[in-house]
């Protein structure tokens, strides 16, 4: 038999961490790609935030002397055919990207959370409704559903946040009335029954709390796939309209016509769209191994 | 001008004219393989209103009259008879008599006659049973009273004043001669022309085909067996495409200046021209309403831009600067440059030009600390979409904070036509160089297209009197001065006007992209290839 | 039993350790645990959750998951071979050949995808050479040895389509299908009603007799010890704190745990009880494996509990003729608890 | 035993369950899970009620705290009959009857802290709030042997037999006549098991309430129970008090019941089991009695009539054909 | 059985005629309309003209008597009248159709073989540097838009080949047909691979936790045997459902792809449809790939009872 070296096996098993800063470099260490998946999502975060001090021009801003200029010191992604620097217009980016995405999965899983709750817990008639509405909307890819409806509202920010969000309700609702439906059947929800309280509160206090964890791993997945959508839309020419910098729309149209002369306008904006997305997801698929114990290896 | 315009040149235009690139003995056969921008709405050049459509459906038509498709720079000098052998105008100007040829066929066998000329007028001017879905052109027969014709080889068009300017209408590739038994949806569709190609088929988003048409009334043309286009929307796909040799030719007049690099460096071999298309980008202007009604915030508008660099993001310098007619040495008609230069927010010096804005500025009560806030309205393309972003930045050295309100296409005449914006930024083409054309269209008191609403009844009389005048000196200085003071009032204030690259394969002979407008030279029927 | 070992020895597990590594630290899931199995016997491992007794079956068959758990030391021999020292194929063909295992969960341990027939065809193909179709008609035949009624029906049926005690039913013929030496019966009836229950407990002994097979019978159930097994072994904390014959055990314990569970159990025939009688309970809790005390791990809960019990592990003694205790005060203790 | 009325009564209780199918969804089956059940519980009395899985036990004690609603039957408590009562009527009767399940993870909900889930009740009913919420929850606590430092713990921090205990203060929190605990002890190791049960006992006879005991552990029933029902598919079969029952089981069921339980004396091998076969479905029970098809005493008269449940000595009531429907004499085994 | 199939189909058509309702109203939602575009070419709008335009394509009725006769129409199986190029709907949109299926099934099939083996080797080899290595593969399949990833490919191929396939719709050689096809397939079906392998690999890792993986190697079988014939079987379920819903899904990606490969698909013929508002072709388009949807959803419940036997739907 080999000799083992219990040390290091428990090390690695993380043994010797349990609580503090210990446990949590053990976290990042354990999770690594989890932890570079969130140290990109800050890092999106913060230029977002922080764009007006990281951005080194007004992203709007035209210079006719300095057009198509290759990424130097002085503009470390190079300009666009207006001369508008891309390291700004990409910072900036991070906003509408981010809007977009934490908007739309925000006001998507709200909903959702309001049909899949309300829908697993009445039951009957309502369930009927909702569910059909459901498959009504699922029935439809969601870039497909968020076509129509931006074509329908117009593009403008809060009009792309919306026409990606309602394509998102049927999952979250599907999840929440799952899950739903399953915690009805606990017996501390029957406990809680039992003590003659208000369904509603039932609903509220006893289920909703517990289908938190799906729903953040649901939301941290979807939040990927909303900027991607949105990058989609507006690479369409149907998201966030000019002159915000939308990576999409950066991609999209006049920055393919640089595809060979200035590919810098090509591969940044792509770059920024892939690295928050992949961030995101990340981040989610570790999210989703620490709160959904179904997936623990 | 001479009362009476005669030209029978018909035996001698059998022999096409070729320039000196193309000399030689041309080849027959092959197909022209071109890519398409984007897939037009129908096949009917009546019905449209962009060369989307004049250029894949040019060669299945025939006009009575045709600017020479070997000459760059259309004029009253360069039109040629087609489906006319001849034509004549009366001694007081208001008759314009056209002796037409004989034999002509259409597409599916029926002879051509007169009452296919009439036909087509009519309809054009509202005055038949048939109607075009739309009619985009009618009103360019305001001064025709009537189309007679005299047996079946003679039609007459009888104007109520004179309008020497018609005959360049009538030779624009937008004016082809319609057959009297096919209907307007029919046209849309499957169109029949007398022309050098016929119609095969037109799959939206995907192609457009056409092959030769054997019984082409003009002897041992066309030398294409066929011509194909392949729509493809995205520019830089469809570039990469050219460069590699799966297309002979790109789309005519839609390469732009960074595209046109792109060839140059992939596809050295490649014949490259840069002409002006004769489309003017300029600004609607809501007079109508604050803060724009104000004559001194116009002004200071007009004096904010700086034209210059708008050429060069856009064109990387190549496109004109001028005023509402297209500049020399492509237009006709452009005032000399000295006067260009005497008009507010033309003169050299952007600083001043900028200082003197930002006193009109102050004067109407605005300032650093007071900005006004306005909209850009514009279309949700890129040709319309790019200007109006550089238009937001220089004005704000005027204190004005605009913010772009992108458009949908669907939407944008309707809004315009509700006067639901205050600076627009919009595109305006010219078929034919002809001040006729774009003074009534865009500046009469009451025409459709007039989206300013601007009406100045002193104006509008010299607006008759240059297009009643027949003597082209005299009429030059009158379109001058009507040029002059329409900028001078803001009422549409012209930004530049657009240049755009063509590009073929070396072995593609016979090709002339024109110089004042891009409209009008794609007959192709004696085109090749050397190959 | 500490005895060396005899002719009739199928299995024999000595010093056995296996660890867990979790990150709450070390997890010491058997420790130091030593039995032999006879032919045709049956040992009882007997304990609470968390005892070890599933890790030293899993142990013997060497399928502790790896990652997190590891057998760091001690041998298993089967029949003269140290299972330990063999690579993974000569592993193979050992496990469900030489030694099969059924597990507690009739439900989940058997393939929902494949027929009952093709479950047990497939092992005999593995360490058999069979065809197909003798191998069928083997596995009918298993099937009708376990008294499954229409066994040629069956075994064209899926997990599904049986019941609780028909599917362990199933997993016994699969696992004696090869006529194994060790059976290891890991609380093959802890799923089941009582009454299917008699009925699989009765079956397993009955074709142990009728093959000669060994048995190791996990179990947390006193009473199904004592209806089962010759000789007993119970667990506490991964450790072996007493052995004996079923009837020492359970007339003698020896160790105040064994002492303590008899003595909390309540008893369906009660006559004379007291209606509401208190029973007689082991305070606290099993402790964690991560954090056990220096000295005897019962300790904290032993009513008699001294010093040294809290200082120093009591080393397995044999306190009787083959009764073994791990206890300072094993001899102390006399008769029925 | 009582002489008083009794705290519950349950008569005729029959709870179905559809199993739909078809295009349209219809009933196209129907589970019996309890078809026609009486009993009663007097005040400070256990009832046990044993029964193999899918017996209807469950369903009777979720029916009689009116989780699931019966089809048809009384539940009377202290003489009022809730079975019609509405919600809002419900409430007060809510705090005389509360239960403990089986499953002490499942029980608790793992986002609140074991403080505030004992305390629940008492603010649902306001009974207590704040601080005196705390010092009740703390007394509690006390009272079924946690610490009421453990308050802030959260359900995941305790082991299964302290969860247990918080489920059972749970209970007593709103100082209920009756508590149903169905299964309260069969996910327990022995040892905890015995506490569990030691710490049931020695509420009631603190507080004089009345149990529902539902287990399949016949041991354990035995051990806690005044008086034993014995279920078999939706029906009970035999009901007396439990030393009559023990000594002198009458339904062949509760004999085979009996007969199986492994006795902890291996002086006592006896493991030829009673009955064969497993027990039929409840979706289409057998006709008659529902125990004929395993019953090694079957008649041709129980393939057809069901037995009724009748007197067959003191307080003990037996549903079978045998004997003129007493029930047959146990034999020794 | 029946009675759910029955049922189910049922419940397609109820999906079917909310998503007509909803498709219907959200169009008419949209300001603006064809007239309005075919107008937009002559650069003003006559209103006279266009009243007259709205009447002939009939525009001017009450939106239910539209409904309805589009519903009509379609239940007749006649789709109507592209408002653009005045040809039946259904000849507009009928040859689009196996060039999307074609890219469709190209990807699936790119998706499902190279996913699900790579899934399982992921899933098998845990925690190892290939199953860290393909997880991150994996998640950049799902990160890279792909429209982004096209132009990358395209830019790349005339870089390296000095040429990019085109669409052509009679390719001559199997070389072409190869690019035209599998290049875009591939660009669209690296989302669905890298999706159906991390199915694949979860439920896997799923499946081996089973008991009945225990008893498997319990019984002697091989990592081999156990891997594929027990633990792959039980996994492959969740994964059928996967790629049945990106069968659907795929429609959206092969929006994008289409218009960046140029390629004349009933997808970017959707964009374009919107683009003109040419309501008969949204409408009817929208509603085929609801069906396709729908019907993909239907054959993976039927494909789950034939692989699952503990799945029989209904009684």
């Amino acid at each position: 038999m080999t000799t083992i070296n219990f040390d290091s096996e428990l090390r690695r098993a993380g043994a010797h961490s349990t609580r503090g800063w210990r446990r949590l470099t053990f976290l990042a260490q354990r999770y690594l790609l989890g932890t570079v998946g969130l140290v990109i999502m800050v890092l999106f975060v913060w230029m977002a935030i922080s764009a007006d001090l990281i951005a080194r021009y007004d992203p709007l801003s035209v210079d006719s002397a300095q057009r198509l200029a290759a990424p130097s010191a002085a503009h470390w992604m190079g300009t666009d055919s207006f001369g508008r620097d891309v390291w700004s217009r990409i910072v900036h980016g991070a906003r509408i990207s981010l809007a977009v995405g934490i908007g739309a999965t925000a006001l998507g899983s709200t909903l959702g959370v309001i049909v899949g709750l309300v829908s697993g817990y009445l039951s009957g008639w309502v369930d009927l409704l909702f569910q059909r509405i459901t498959d009504i909307l699922q029935a439809l890819p969601l870039l497909v559903l968020a076509l129509v409806m931006t074509a329908a509202l117009g593009p403008s920010l809060p009009n792309v946040i919306i026409a990606i969000a309602i394509p998102l309700i049927p999952t979250v609702a599907r999840v929440i009335r799952a899950n739903t439906l399953a915690l009805r059947e606990l017996p501390f929800v029957e406990a809680a029954k039992s003590i003659g309280m208000s369904e509603t509160r039932i609903a509220l206090r006893h289920v909703l709390p517990n289908t938190l964890a799906p729903l953040i791993v649901l939301a941290t997945a979807q939040l990927g796939s909303t900027i991607l959508t949105e990058a989609s839309l507006s690479f369409l020419g149907l998201g966030i309209p000019e002159p915000y910098p939308s990576w999409g729309r950066m991609l999209s149209e006049s920055a393919a016509e640089y595809v060979r002369t200035a590919p810098w306008l090509v591969i940044f904006p792509g770059v920024a769209i892939s690295l928050a997305v992949f961030g995101t997801n990340l981040f989610g698929d570790a999210l989703r191994d620490i709160l959904d114990p179904r997936q623990r290896g | 001008m001479r009362s009476v315009h005669a030209l029978a040149a018909a035996a001698l235009l059998l022999l096409p004219a070729y320039d000196l690139a193309s000399a030689g003995e041309p080849k027959q056969g092959g197909i022209l393989r071109v890519y398409h921008r984007d897939s037009p709405g129908s096949a009917s050049i009546h019905e449209g209103a962009t060369y989307s459509i004049n250029i894949p459906f040019m060669p299945v038509f025939n006009n009575l009259v045709i600017f020479d498709q070997h000459i760059a720079q259309n004029s009253q000098d360069t039109i040629r008879p087609e489906l006319a052998e001849s034509w004549a105008w009366s001694s007081d100007n208001k008759k314009l008599t056209f002796k037409l040829r004989q034999g002509v066929k259409w597409h599916d066998g029926k002879p051509f006659t007169s009452a296919d000329v009439k036909c087509t007028f009519d309809m054009l001017m509202g005055k038949s049973q048939q109607k075009f879905r739309q009619n985009p052109r009618k009103s360019w027969y305001d001064q025709v009273s009537d189309v007679t014709v005299n047996g079946d080889y003679e039609a007459s068009f009888e104007l109520k004043r004179p309008q020497p300017a018609l005959i360049s209408l009538l030779a624009s590739g937008y004016t082809p001669v319609y057959p009297c038994h096919v209907s307007p949806a029919e046209m849309r569709t499957k169109p029949i022309g007398t022309g050098p190609f016929k119609f095969v088929e037109f799959k939206a988003n995907e192609s457009i085909k056409l092959t030769k048409n054997p019984d082409y009334f003009k002897k041992g043309l066309p030398h294409l067996d066929g011509i194909e286009f392949t729509i493809i929307p995205n520019r830089s796909t469809a570039i990469l495409g050219f460069v590699s040799g799966k297309f002979d030719m790109t789309f005519p007049t839609e390469v732009s200046i960074p595209l046109l690099k792109e060839v140059k460096s992939q596809a050295p071999n490649a014949v490259c021209v840069v002409e002006p298309i004769n489309v003017s980008t300029n600004i609607i202007v809501n007079s109508s309403s604050p803060p724009f009604d104000n004559i001194d915030i116009r002004r200071a508008l007009a004096l904010a831009l700086d034209r210059k660099a708008f050429v060069q993001i856009l064109f990387e310098g190549q496109a004109d600067i001028g005023g509402t007619m297209l500049p020399a040495p492509g237009g006709l008609w452009a005032m000399p440059k000295e006067m260009l230069e005497s008009i507010p927010g033309y003169g050299p010096d952007i600083n001043a030009n900028r200082e003197e804005a930002r006193k009109l500025m102050q004067k109407a009560g605005y300032g650093p600390d007071k900005r006004l806030a306005v909209k850009v309205s514009t279309r949700n393309i890129p040709v319309y979409r790019d200007p109006a972003v550089i238009l937001i930045d220089q004005i704000k050295s005027i204190y004005i904070d605009a913010e772009l309100d992108v458009v949908d296409t669907a939407q944008w005449f309707p809004k315009v036509a509700r006067k639901d914006y205050t600076l627009g930024l919009n595109l305006t083409g010219n078929a034919v160089d002809d001040p006729d054309q774009s003074f009534y269209e865009n500046y009469s008191c009451g025409s459709e297209r007039n989206y300013t609403n601007y009406c100045n009844k002193e104006i509008e009389k010299l607006f008759d009197q240059q297009s009643a005048e027949t003597d082209v000196a005299k009429r030059k200085k009158l379109v001058w001065e009507i040029d002059k003071k329409l900028q001078e009032d803001v009422a549409r204030p012209i930004i530049f006007h657009a240049r755009q690259g063509s590009c073929w394969q070396p072995y593609v002979k016979g090709i002339t992209i024109m110089v004042n407008s891009s409209y009008n030279g794609y007959r192709y029927e004696d085109v090749w290839m050397d190959k | 039993m500490m005895e060396a070992k005899t002719e009739d020895t199928v299995l024999d597990v000595r010093n056995l350790q296996t660890v867990f590594f979790t990150n709450s630290g070390l997890f010491r899931a058997v420790d130091d645990v030593s039995f032999s199995v006879r032919r045709g016997e049956t040992l009882a491992i007997v304990g609470e959750s968390g005892c070890g007794k599933s890790v030293t079956a899993l142990s013997v068959m060497r399928l502790v998951p790896d990652p997190p758990g590891r057998v760091v030391g001690g041998s298993v021999t089967l029949e003269g071979t140290d299972l330990l020292s063999l690579d993974e194929a000569e592993m193979r063909d050992i496990r469900g050949n030489r030694i099969s295992m059924i597990f507690q969960e009739p439900m989940t341990s058997l393939n929902p995808v494949m027929r009952i027939g093709d479950q047990i065809t497939e092992v005999l193909r593995l360490h058999q050479e069979m065809t197909a179709k003798e191998a069928w008609a083997k596995a009918v035949e298993m099937l009708r040895l376990v008294r499954i009624p229409e066994p040629q029906r069956r075994a064209h049926e899926y997990p599904h389509q049986l019941s609780g005690g028909m599917r362990q039913r199933a997993m016994i013929a699969m696992a004696l299908a090869c006529r194994p030496a060790l059976l290891i019966a890991d609380e093959p009836t802890t799923a089941l009603d009582v009454t299917i229950q008699a009925q699989i407990l009765a079956l397993i002994v009955d074709l142990q007799k009728t093959l000669g097979t060994g048995l190791i019978l996990i179990t947390h159930d006193l009473g199904v010890v004592a209806q089962t097994a010759q000789r007993v072994i119970v667990m506490y904390a991964g450790k072996k704190v007493e052995e004996a014959t079923v009837e020492d055990l359970f007339a003698n314990p020896k160790h105040p745990y064994t002492r303590g569970l008899m003595a909390s159990m309540p008893a369906v025939i009660s006559f004379g009880a007291k209606t509401d009688a208190r029973l007689n309970e082991i305070p606290g809790m099993v402790p964690s494996l991560t954090n056990l005390p220096p000295g005897c791990a019962f300790a904290p809960r032993c009513r008699l509990a001294i010093d040294r019990c809290r200082a120093e592990y009591p080393p397995l003694q044999e306190v009787d003729a083959h009764h073994l205790a791990a206890c300072w005060r094993a001899t102390e203790l006399q008769g029925a608890p | 035993m009582n002489d008083q009325r009794p705290l519950l009564e349950v008569t005729d209780l029959v709870k179905h369950y559809a199993v739909r199918g078809g295009i349209l969804r219809r009933r196209v089956g129907t589970v019996h899970a309890v078809d026609g059940v009486s009993f009663s519980v007097g005040k400070g009395e256990t009832l046990g009620l044993v029964g193999e899985s899918g017996c209807g036990k469950s369903t009777v004690a979720r029916s009689v705290l009116r989780l699931v609603e019966p089809a048809s039957g009384a539940i009377k408590l202290n003489g009022i009959d809730i079975t019609g009562l509405s919600k809002a009527e419900m409430r007060p009767h809510r705090r005389s009857m509360q239960i403990v399940f089986q499953d002490p993870f499942a029980s608790l909900n793992p986002r609140m802290t074991a403080g505030d889930i004992v305390g629940e009740p008492l603010g649902v009913h306001g009974i207590a709030t704040g601080r005196a919420q705390q010092q009740r929850v703390a007394e509690l606590f006390a009272q079924v042997g946690l610490r009421p430092d453990q308050m802030k713990n959260y359900p995941h921090q305790f082991s299964g037999g302290q969860r247990q205990r918080i489920c059972i203060a749970r209970a007593l929190s709103l100082g209920p006549s009756l508590i149903v605990c169905d299964e309260p002890v069969s996910a327990l190791d022995v040892s905890i098991q015995a506490q569990v049960i030691n710490l049931l006992i020695d509420l009631q006879r603190k507080n004089h309430f009345s149990y529902l005991f539902i287990a399949h552990d016949l041991a354990v029933v035995a051990h806690i129970s005044h008086r034993v029902a014995v279920m078999y598919l939706g029906r009970i079969v035999e009901i007396a008090d439990k030393t009559e029952l023990f000594a002198n089981p009458r339904h062949p069921y509760t004999q085979a019941l009996l007969a199986s339980v492994p006795i902890a004396d291996p002086k006592a091998k006896r493991l030829a089991p009673m009955v064969d076969g497993d027990v039929p479905s409840p979706i289409n029970p057998p006709s008659g009695c529902a125990f004929h098809t395993r019953c090694r005493y079957a008649m041709d008269r129980c393939k057809v009539e069901r037995p009724a449940l009748v007197e067959a000595g003191e307080g003990h009531q037996v549903a079978c054909w045998l004997n003129d429907g007493t029930g047959r004499p146990q034999e020794n085994p | 059985m029946f009675a759910y199939i029955v049922r189910r189909l049922a419940l397609m058509l109820v999906t079917l005629f909310g998503i007509s309702v909803i498709i219907f109203v959200l169009l008419r939602v949209v300001p603006g309309n064809i007239v309005d575009i075919l107008f937009d070419a002559a650069g003003f709008v006559d209103p006279t003209d266009k009243a007259n335009l709205e009447k002939e394509l009939g525009l001017n009725l009450p939106i239910y008597q539209q409904y309805l006769n589009w519903i009509g129409g379609l239940l007749h199986g006649d789709l109507g009248y592209s408002y653009v190029s005045e040809k039946p709907a259904l000849q507009e949109i009928l040859p689009r159709i196996p060039i999307t299926a074609r890219l469709a099934a190209l990807a699936l099939l790119f998706s499902a073989s190279i996913g699900i083996p790579l899934g399982v080797l992921s899933a098998v080899h845990q925690g190892s540097r290939l199953d860290y290595t393909l997880r991150v593969v994996s998640l950049s399949g799902l990160s890279l838009p792909s429209f982004w990833l096209g132009l990358l490919i395209l830019m790349a191929s005339v870089s390296m080949f000095g040429s990019m396939p085109i669409y052509n719709p009679n390719p001559k050689t199997w070389t072409e047909a190869f690019a035209i096809y599998a290049v875009p397939a591939m660009a669209v079906g690296f989302r669905s691979a890298a999706l159906t392998m991390r199915i694949t690999r979860s439920s896997m890792l799923e499946i081996l936790r089973q008991d009945y993986i225990r008893t498997a190697r319990a019984k002697g079988a091989s990592e081999a045997s156990v891997n594929y014939r027990h633990a792959l079987k039980n996994a492959i379920l969740p994964v059928i459902t996967v790629i049945g819903i990106e069968a659907a899904f795929l429609i959206g990606g092969l929006i994008v792809t289409e218009t960046v490969f140029n390629i004349p698909g009933v997808a970017r013929f959707l964009v374009e449809a919107l683009r003109w508002r040419d309501y008969p072709i949204v409408q009817n388009l929208v509603m085929l790939i609801a069906v396709v949807v729908v019907v993909a959803n239907f054959t993976v419940d039927m494909l789950y009872a034939a692989i699952d036997p503990r799945i029989r739907y209904g009684d």
